[in-house]
């Protein structure tokens, strides 16, 4: 047992598993003797060999694709995307393939990949770095998206992952990936991909969020909670399928539901979770249910970028409002 | 820094359009039952497409791609490859998968709307058709990739289109199976169009072979209407890839004789007279024509294997025809290995509705 | 003036701009000599020659991408993907350029580009010929996205879209190509991008729908008008920007509101406008918003295509669901 | 079918690597103000590199992609280049960018983190840098079709790293760029890592410059750290392009000595006895003595030059640092040509916290 960040414990989850499974490969550019260049993959060449930790030749495309490939015929692979900016061009391969290949053979064929990638901005990245666009992934039938925000979660949700037998879109908050250090057991338990995670108890108001913006979320709920208002904090996690159930339940106590996420709003997964709490708990609902996300516009350049993402000053804004009605 | 670099690609014909072999015929021509085995699979894949199209027609099957044409290099195709080998086809490969083991009934079963179509009994590891042009490249490196892992020695055999060499599929495909040296023979049917795009607009190469150079994989051209040629060729590469000597490209030319698909005309776009003279290079006449010369064949053996052909594509018909459609419900059932309980309202939802039958 | 179809008032719009400023071009796969698959671009390399008028290599991402560079340079590319379901390998390109070109450029480099493609079901078509994911366009700032639903708004928002600075995907329900016909007026008067169109009014309940499903929501209209409830049927048409307003307007005066699309549910369109209604008009709603969708799996092989696409009888079931509440 | 096609890629180094000809140089080598100006230009482009690494390092910029390796590429392309060309540069193009008009300050804000970098106001149709990798080509084919439309004289260059080659962006634009016959010259600049990536895992081929085969283009390998071959074949493939001759691959081989970016460490992944060696190569010391040995140049020069460098560098260097940022709602000024009535609230939303300062 050893404090790591949620970049260790991806890494711890990798090797894990790769120990545990033979079939389970990871492939992507600079996995292999670089480790990553964010580390995740440090010393996975070394100890399984070149033939189970692939550097690819710079193709997205390919990538998506070969772990299709790999996958139907029995491997277990985990492909790396360098940023979540950089995935799209896999996203043809994703979509028509490793997201239908069950339903397109009828059971015969199966994709059990975990297709991981680094997302979200505030590291003073270069342009393109910092994108959230998991919404395009959730609204693909056939993917899981899931999200870890915590060392153990990102441990206990890459196993499930990789031991799923169907493709997930890992998305890993880059943010956070040193931010916080936590005692990971590694005992390869994994955590179930369709619950949500209560990270706080509260009666007032639930917040809602995933990713990165986990961290301003319980920062607005500390901050809210010095004012008296008992915030409730729930990390979606698992954005789909998603566990309405959980979001379903907290609302019908608080009756109220403010959403955080740095992606861009229109379109964004805050309003999957809004539609439903409308549509399900519309009776329950003391108050609108309130969105704090990014702008609709371009994630800008760093200089800026703090400008665009959901500040906790935002999110309290946001439960006072809430709250007032 | 050389002064120059030299590459080729190397350009194989054994039989001549008029059926007369134009070199020494490769040794596998001795093979007479394998001959006879190709001939009257392509035979069989042509009498099928007709009455694929007829059913097409007549509003009793979906859009479907003919495999006029491209029966020479199917037959071929499917005879190289070993049972274990991986087929990893595109949509005219209907005579190289006829002999993998997929049956018509299930060809039909898939152009006529129904996933069960791909769920190929009898060939349990080969890829379902890929409608995504190229997109299947990737595919084959993936399995090629898996027999590396294993370290067996199995090979894959990828089909595609000449419009397919120009999408990054299948150029990052060649590259890769050069880069890691894998067990991948890409077979380019080269039929001159990509539905009403003609070679020339295709790409700017002399041909399509050399596209295989761009990763320094060896790379052949043959005569996709030579049936001796597309066997030699092919099972050389075959070979190469099992023995772990790495990929090859092999260009097939041929000529797509029917529409694109029965959504297409294709009088459109091309003459009539381009259209004869491609009738003139047939490969299944051609290979007819020798086997009758060498007393192989003749047209009493014709006639009847032309009945037989009727009597199993009928039988094929009849099967899909009576195949009731599956429960709408089964579009939730190969989502997910286990359907999330997330999603059970909707399956039961979809299933009140089609119990209740109600429109 | 002429009775023509939504796929021969595209043709019309083409023709019609490409006559009035040579700086549009059309490319695409079997654009010129076939006319494109479905005929809209029938006419255009007779009469403007194929410099203007592309028949493209076999490559999406090149057409994607090409399209940027043309229109840095001043054309006005109207691009065509022959149907949604190859459109993925084009999105990084969209998504990573033509979307961001002038806000990467600070305004130098613009790209007023058209992106075109046929979508939806429900013509019998092959495997990965019926999608629609407008959603994963929509999400993306810097697109706008556009879905003409008869001859008239497809003439007139094509010719907006041509003549818009800023790219737009233009995304042309095939399903009803054909459907009906209808004058159009080859005046070259273009319609708004930012307004939906009422194309019924009604006190008791709001439909709110886009794309081909137009269809069976106005006939669901008509049914329950004659059962005595009086629906607005409005057609959504910008789905990004999206007309908030009118359909607030709506809500505000009956209280209740219907979605219909064809995409699946989580995650798509109807999501946003459902949250957009809840947090706006939280006070006005009656009843919950319901979404009348697709299912959230893939879109099945044309057998069981009807079952997966929103039927009429699915409509009247929501009206009336939310009508008795 | 023919028994055989043969393509090449020819070789070109004129400089060897201790800066004496290995042949008789171009007739560019007598133009001696052009070879200074080229000379100049790489040491500037080295003096800006070593600045904007120091900024870096001491929290003054963003993430930097070093150009030491590339400047003889660059400066070779820049001079080039006509004025009214265009260059879709990648991230390694500064030698080329400073000639052809971008500003070392509008390179310090683009890497700064502030988007007017890439308003380049003295070369408007020039493409910003691309950061996606190799998406640029299919832009470069654009632009090159829009020359085409409009029966313009023009030609366009694109660079692209070697990992570059490997997406299929690249492949299809090569292919594009034959089949249309495109006035486009594609600079593949291969300094033999990807990251961490080295040439021998990114591609089998046994040169970049066979890429172009696949597309049916002229292919060239030179040796980028020659200025000389740079320049004489780059110079040729653009007049090419320009004279509707159509489009080139050229392969220029170099290495890259820095870490990939500032926020890599090379050291991870090779060894310092490959980069010694590399750096037995260098283009700017080849070139240096070998303008010193025609005594077009010398110590003093130098001196002087480099002195100039310094201060044309921190010039620069002090315009980024006192360039305010721009307010956040620039965010929504260049989102589209007029924003949309239905952002406005999110504009005054963003407009108000700014400028309330509350965080
Ligand atoms: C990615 C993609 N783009 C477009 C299409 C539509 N389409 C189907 S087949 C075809 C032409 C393919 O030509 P080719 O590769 O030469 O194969 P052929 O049909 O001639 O055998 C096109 C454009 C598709 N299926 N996939
Ligand atoms: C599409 C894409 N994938 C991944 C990355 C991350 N990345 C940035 S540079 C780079 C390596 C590029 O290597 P090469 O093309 O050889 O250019 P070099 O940096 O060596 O000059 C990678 C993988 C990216 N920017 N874009
Ligand atoms: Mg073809
Ligand atoms: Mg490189």
């Amino acid at each position: 047992m050893s404090e790591v960040t949620l970049a260790e414990a991806v890494n711890m989850a990798l090797h894990h598993e790769m120990a545990r499974d033979d079939d389970v490969v990871v492939l992507g550019e600079d996995v292999g003797t670089n480790g990553g260049v964010f580390r995740t993959t440090a010393g996975l060449k070394e100890r399984f060999g070149f033939k189970r930790v692939m550097d690819t030749p710079l193709a997205e495309t390919l990538i998506a694709g070969t772990a299709v490939g790999m996958a139907v015929q029995g491997l277990r692979p985990v492909a790396e995307f360098q940023f979540m900016g950089f995935i799209y061009a896999g996203m043809e391969q994703m979509i028509s393939h490793a997201a239908r290949m069950r339903n397109r053979t009828r059971g015969r064929l199966t994709c059990p990949i975990v297709y991981r990638a680094p997302f979200g901005g505030g590291i003073h990245a270069p342009e393109h770095h910092s994108e959230s666009t998991e919404a395009l992934f959730a609204h693909i039938p056939g993917l899981r998206v899931v999200m870890p925000t915590s060392p153990r979660r990102a441990y206990g949700l890459l196993l499930a992952a990789i031991r799923d037998p169907d493709p997930v879109v890992f998305l890993e908050p880059k943010r956070i990936y040193r931010a916080v250090t936590q005692t990971v057991d590694d005992d390869g338990a994994a955590l179930p991909l369709d619950t949500c995670f209560t990270l706080r108890e509260g009666d007032d108001v639930t917040l809602i969020s995933w990713g990165a913006a986990i961290t301003e979320t319980l920062q607005a709920a500390a901050r809210l909670a010095d004012q008296g208002l008992s915030c409730e904090v729930i990390d979606v996690a698992t954005l789909s399928p998603m566990d309405r159930e959980t979001l379903l339940c907290s609302v019908a106590k608080t009756g109220r539901a403010v959403i955080v996420h740095e992606a861009c709003r229109h379109g964004g997964l805050g309003a999957e979770v809004a539609a439903s709490l409308a549509e399900a708990a519309l009776l329950d609902l003391q108050a609108p249910v309130v969105r704090v996300t990014g702008y609709d516009t371009i994630m800008p350049y760093y200089r800026n970028e703090q400008a665009y993402m959901p500040q906790v000053a935002d999110i309290v804004e946001a439960v006072e409002q809430v709250v007032a009605l | 820094m050389k002064e120059r670099y030299e590459f080729t690609v190397d350009g194989h014909t054994y039989l001549g359009a008029d059926g007369v072999p134009v070199r020494d015929l490769p040794a596998l021509a001795d093979d007479t039952e394998r001959v006879l085995a190709g001939y009257r699979n392509m035979v069989l894949a042509r009498t099928f497409d007709a009455k694929a199209i007829a059913l097409q027609r007549t509003g009793q099957c979906g859009t479907y791609p003919s495999v006029l044409g491209h029966e020479a290099i199917g037959s071929a195709v499917g005879q190289c490859m070993a049972a274990d080998d991986v087929l990893v086809p595109y949509y005219r490969d209907h005579a190289a998968q006829f002999l993998r083991g997929v049956t018509m009934t299930e060809f039909l079963l898939y152009w006529g709307g129904d996933e069960r179509g791909s769920n190929y009994r009898d060939c349990p590891e080969d890829l379902p058709v890929a409608v995504p042009v190229s997109t299947q490249c990737c595919h084959a490196v993936g399995v090629a990739s898996a027999f590396r892992v294993r370290g067996e020695r199995r090979a894959v055999l990828c089909s595609v289109g000449d419009g397919g060499t120009s999408k990054g599929d299948f150029l990052e495909s060649v590259n890769v199976a050069g880069a890691w040296q894998l067990p991948v023979v890409f077979v380019v049917q080269n039929n001159q169009w990509a539905i009403s795009t003609p070679a020339r607009i295709q790409s700017g190469s002399r041909t399509l072979a050399q596209k295989g150079i761009s990763g320094g994989l060896p790379s052949h051209r043959v005569d996709g209407q030579d049936y001796f040629a597309v066997s030699a060729v092919v099972a050389e590469a075959l070979e190469r890839a099992r023995t772990g000597k790495g990929a090859s490209v092999i260009e097939a030319v041929t000529y797509r004789y029917g529409d694109h698909t029965t959504a297409d005309d294709a009088t459109r776009y091309r003459s009539a007279d381009e259209l004869r003279r491609a009738w003139e290079q047939d490969g299944v006449k051609r290979l007819q024509t020798w086997l009758y010369r060498q007393g192989h064949w003749d047209e009493e053996r014709e006639q009847a294997w032309l009945a037989k052909c009727k009597q199993q594509v009928d039988g094929a018909v009849s099967d899909y025809l009576a195949t009731e459609p599956e429960p709408p419900t089964a579009m939730f059932d190969y989502l997910f290995e286990t359907l999330p309980a997330e999603l059970i309202p909707q399956y039961q939802r979809l299933q009140r509705k089609a119990e209740g039958g109600d429109r």
